[in-house]
């Protein structure tokens, strides 16, 4: 706990620090506002956007896959004590999850929609 | 850090989380709002667990709130992009008539 | 936990001495990195060396600059949160008898670090409000999507022939057989993950220079160089983490352990940063699948080597 | 102390190169005076030291250089060679520049904070004219720092989502000169793009002519594009290829190939580059050609199909008038 | 009962205030962006404070798990929101009134509740090492849990890929699933099918 202190102070003195000698060497405080780059033309309109996100099913998949490894850390654990029967358990687990990911491959989920 | 603060403070997570889930209209804004109302009930089993019967059991209780909390958002926004597709806009008032 | 103040304080000058160490072996292995990108670009190696140093004086005296209706709070979260998490990624490293964070679950706290990178690339992207940015910030959530999964499995081999969530019981099971020996697939999806988070190599499309370095388009002055002295620490750290889970930690001949943690660290962030300058960079919707449906299925197929192994008792 | 650290800052400056019209000549030059001195291409206007457009600038295209101007940060220099001999003196000016203290100092007092705003304005002033000009421009609501809002379009995946409008070139790093490509962009995805070539002021007379301009043309394509790729050690390679030195030019060749192999590069960008650079002068591309070679294609991929396609696109060869053998 | 020292109840209270802080301005602030992470904030607050009652292994996997899905949410909350994400105020409220008054209703009550409620002594102490045992529980003595849980994820990929998808196998394989799909679909091609591998 107070070494997680002690990194946060210093992590915040080196940035303060850097920020002053970078104040110093440039000569000015405050950041100058400009346009955002656009080969030299005035931006048609605001970037930020509803994005359009291509890969919205991996995320999807993404986010039920991650469950199993909410399980997998303790059951590393000690699986050695138990033995086969919990090798086999998570295994089945994650042999039907890698046959979803088949699935969804096939359905096109990790390409771009 | 006793049984009551902890609780106090799940209480009042869950009912920031409550007026969220009730007051937005987007469908994305209600999920923030129940996430929120689970976050309560997670803090609030864990004091449980601490405070009265530091058994496992509780712990795995805990673990599959959380795998729930990941199903519903994975089934939310599955659910959203469905709506956004269908009717261009996914207001939950407007989600209600989901048959035209 | 519940050890007293007087206790917490009575371990100051030990905490300050290791994170002044940390924050060193940071510095140095970003340097490293940064050493062996250069010779991979084809330039000589004093000039590599030099190349950092000169850098960044040219960036500290290049004044900052924001953009119209940038989000600009969460852009400079994104650009200088990098270097903080390699730091604590690094205070996690045993080196010597305990790390500076130690703990029963450093390799579960290994993994929320780097996903912790997740946010902070994709807010790098977004503050700017600029297409490149956006670009650059997107594409890294497809690519994380895609090494996070191996990288969890990666790490959960060395645990389970540990039986151990703690680097250095890691670590110090290996004194016979390093895991990076028996595991060499997770070893590999484990590299692969240190090249995400580190947005290098293969899987550097999000700072892609066909898109005007993507993510880093809008950076310039301080803020561009502690994104990139944070990407290069990042790929430092994650070296230094794979010590104790797949090189056997401290072990080896003649020198003292903490000396072989950070050699160790060093070679593996070189030789890691000189193929992240050769290997090419592989473009996003190409990468997708094979990460899913190659890599994945193969680091679970390892996971399941390492627990017949480990319960078959050998 | 402060000149030692300001002769290290600008030991090797990063200069950001941009082509004009019929200038390939002299930006080609440039990239090679930059090999030859160490110093790296900046990547965006936002962390270059140096401005240098190579060749002739059209009138049209003065405000644009003055926009990219503005969007340099701290100390910045500024030139224009037009011609292929004057790029060293040219480079070692712009170093000069970037050290003299009191100049960039004055440059700095005499630069307002906000770049942004009056290029808006005068934007949106131009705009009045030509739309209807009942849209307010200026309330918050619409048009928050004075840029409308992206409007939503259909899309083939059937989500309603922002459309937006994203122009490459006229005046951008590793792309032809002249050639101004507006891209309705869906996420990262280019749904349609609309072409447009600006002429130089004068054509230029090409130093060499006929079959080896043609395979420079070729060579500096394929720099370009592994440039692009981030491959900077090979693209230095391709740079240095003379036709004395084959040797170099099939190591290029052969790491052309394994990158399209691996997918690194877009399949149809490695056919052209290798038809170009082995042996049959392959067809001139036209602008609706271009629009369709482009279409549904990921942001990234576009520049590289444009940085293949360079030497054939009917905008460079009218521009430099290259390959009229 | 538990010798929580001065540190342990300063860190709690530090917890919970940017939990609840950080809670409550996930609906205040106007950007999408910053909604999300606020929560994804909230949410590692509260990792922080289950790590302070002894659970290491759910505190921890709390703010792996959230900060991985927050950053996803960010993604569909700038997607999915009606104006533009970032620089709209974000008005999207109805029945404020309402809502407002529910949720007070609700903290008076489970507040009362969790005050006022005699709670016992704790029975049993923790196990040493928490995570073995939770390991050894779901192994175990709950290894329905585990058994339940997987079809379940199963589903969950099944239905998030039907629902989400335009393009089912049928449009990219064609009807008896031979041809080679074409992905991305080519510009003007309609949503079935394709013939050659991708560009």
């Amino acid at each position: 706990m107070i070494a997680l202190a002690v990194l946060a102070l210093l992590l915040a003195a080196g940035a303060f620090s850097l920020r002053a000698v970078g104040t110093a060497l440039a000569e000015t405080r405050s950041p100058v506002l400009v346009l955002p780059v656009a080969s030299g033309r005035v931006p048609e309109q605001h970037a930020l956007s509803r994005y359009h996100v291509r890969w919205y099913a991996a995320s999807v998949v993404f986010l039920a896959f991650d469950v199993e490894m909410l399980f997998m850390y303790p059951w590393a654990v000690v699986v050695a004590d138990l033995g086969t029967g919990a090798v086999v358990e998570m295994f089945v687990f994650l042999a039907i999850l890698l046959a979803a990911v088949a699935w969804a491959r096939r359905e096109g989920a990790f390409r771009w929609a | 850090m006793t049984v009551e603060t902890v609780l106090l403070v799940a209480s009042a997570l869950l009912s920031i989380g409550l007026y969220g889930a009730l007051s937005q209209q987007v469908v994305v804004m209600v999920m923030m709002g129940l996430e929120l109302m689970i976050a309560g009930v997670l803090l609030a089993l864990g004091g449980l667990w601490w405070f009265l019967s530091p058994d496992p059991s509780g712990q795995v209780l805990l673990l599959v709130v959380l795998a729930a909390m990941t199903v519903e958002m994975a089934t939310g926004f599955a659910i959203a992009t469905l709506l956004h597709r269908r009717t261009g806009t996914d207001m939950t008032d407007m989600a209600a008539e989901l048959h035209e | 936990m519940t050890d007293p103040l007087a206790d917490q304080l009575a371990r100051l000058p030990a905490a300050a001495l290791g994170a002044v160490l940390a924050l060193g072996l940071v510095l140095v292995l970003a340097w490293t990195a940064s050493v062996s990108r250069g010779v991979a670009a084809g330039r000589a190696v004093p000039a590599s060396m030099a190349h950092a140093p000169a850098e960044a004086a040219r960036l500290l005296r290049q004044g900052r600059r924001t953009t119209l209706s940038a989000d600009r709070l969460l852009w400079r979260v994104g650009g200088w949160g990098l270097f903080p998490v390699a730091v604590l990624l690094i205070a996690l490293v045993p080196v010597g008898e305990t790390a500076l964070l130690p703990g029963s679950l450093g390799v579960v706290w290994a993994n929320a670090l780097d996903v912790v990178v997740w946010a902070l690339v994709w807010l790098l992207g977004w503050g700017a409000n600029s297409v490149a940015g956006l670009v650059g910030g997107y594409r890294f959530l497809a690519l994380a999507l895609g090494y996070e999964l191996p990288l969890m499995f990666a790490l959960v081999a060395p645990a389970i022939a540990a039986s151990s969530l703690d680097l250095a019981v890691v670590a110090d099971a290996q004194s016979s057989l390093w895991y990076a020996v028996w595991m060499p697939v997770a070893f590999v999806a484990y590299l692969v993950g240190v090249l995400g988070f580190a947005v290098s190599g293969p899987l550097a499309a999000p700072v892609g220079s066909e898109v005007s370095d993507g993510a880093l388009a809008e950076l310039s002055g301080p803020d561009l160089l502690v994104v990139r002295a944070g990407r290069h620490a990042l790929m430092g750290a994650g070296a230094a983490i794979a010590v104790p889970l797949f090189l056997g930690g401290g072990s080896g001949p003649w020198l003292p352990d903490a000396v072989w943690v950070v050699l160790k660290a060093l070679l593996l962030t070189g030789a890691l940063a000189w193929a992240a300058g050769r290997l090419p960079t592989l473009r996003t919707h190409q990468l997708m699948e094979p990460l899913w449906t190659i890599l994945l299925p193969l680091v679970v197929l390892q996971d399941l080597v390492v627990a017949v192994l480990v319960v078959s008792g050998s | 102390m402060r000149g030692r650290v300001v002769t290290l800052a600008t030991a090797r400056p990063r200069v950001y190169v941009v082509e004009a019209p019929g200038g390939r000549y002299v930006r080609a030059e440039t990239h090679r005076e930059l090999d030859r001195r160490g110093w790296q291409p900046a990547p965006s206007p936002a962390s270059a030291d140096a401005l240098l457009i190579a060749g002739t600038l059209p009138d049209p295209l003065r405000a644009a250089a003055d926009v990219l101007w503005s969007q340099l940060p701290g100390p910045r220099a500024r030139a224009e060679p037009t011609a292929v001999s004057s790029v060293p003196s040219t480079l070692d000016g712009l170093r000069a520049c970037l050290r003299d203290r009191a100049g960039q100092l004055a440059d700095r007092r005499g630069r307002e904070l906000d770049e942004a705003t009056r290029w808006v304005r005068s934007d949106s002033a131009r705009h009045d004219e030509t739309d209807h000009d009942d849209m307010d421009h200026d309330d918050m609501e619409m048009a928050p720092g004075g840029l409308v809002l992206a409007q939503g379009a259909p899309d083939r995946d059937g989500l309603e989502m922002d459309a937006l409008r994203h122009p490459l070139g006229p005046l951008l790093d590793r792309w032809p000169g002249g050639l101004e490509l507006v891209t309705t962009l869906h996420g990262d995805v280019v749904v349609e793009a609309e072409v447009t070539w600006w002429e130089p002021p004068h054509p230029t007379a090409p130093p060499q002519t006929g079959r080896a301009d043609d395979l420079a043309g070729g060579w500096d394509a394929a720099a370009t594009v592994l440039s692009l790729l981030g491959d900077e050690r090979q693209a230095r390679l391709a740079r240095s290829v003379a036709p004395s030195s084959p040797e170099v030019g099939d190591r290029v060749l052969r790491r052309l190939d394994r990158l399209t192999r691996r997918g690194a590069l877009p399949r149809t960008a490695g056919e052209v580059l290798h038809t170009a650079l082995a042996d049959s002068v392959p067809a001139l591309i036209s602008d609706d050609e271009l629009v369709e070679l482009v279409s549904g294609r990921d942001l990234g991929d576009v520049r590289l199909l444009v940085a293949a396609h360079a030497p054939l696109l009917q905008g460079v060869v009218d521009a430099s008038g290259s390959l009229d053998d | 009962m538990t010798d929580s020292s001065l540190v342990v109840d300063l860190a709690f209270w530090g917890c919970a205030v940017v939990a609840v802080v950080f809670g409550a301005l996930v609906f205040v602030v106007d950007s999408m962006a910053r909604a999300t992470y606020a929560l994804a904030v909230s949410f590692v607050a509260t990792g922080g404070a289950l790590l302070l009652m002894q659970q290491s292994y759910l505190g921890v996997i709390v703010v792996l798990m959230m900060v991985m899905e927050m950053a996803v949410m960010a993604v569909y909350m700038v997607m999915f929101m009606g104006m533009n994400p970032a620089l709209m105020p974000m008005s999207m409220v109805h029945s404020h009134r309402t809502a407002l008054g529910a949720s007070l209703v609700t903290f008076v009550v489970l507040g009362s509740g969790a005050v006022l409620v005699p709670w016992p002594e704790r029975r049993g102490a923790p196990s040493p090492d928490v995570t073995e045992a939770l390991g050894r529980a779901i192994m175990e003595s709950h290894m329905l849990v585990m058994m339940a849980v997987g079809p379940v994820m199963v589903a969950t990929i099944v239905v998030g890929v039907a629902l989400s998808t335009a393009r089912t196998r049928y449009d990219r394989l064609g009807d008896d699933l031979d041809q080679t799909p074409t992905d991305p679909p080519l510009r003007g091609e309609t949503q079935r099918g394709g013939r050659r591998r991708d560009r």
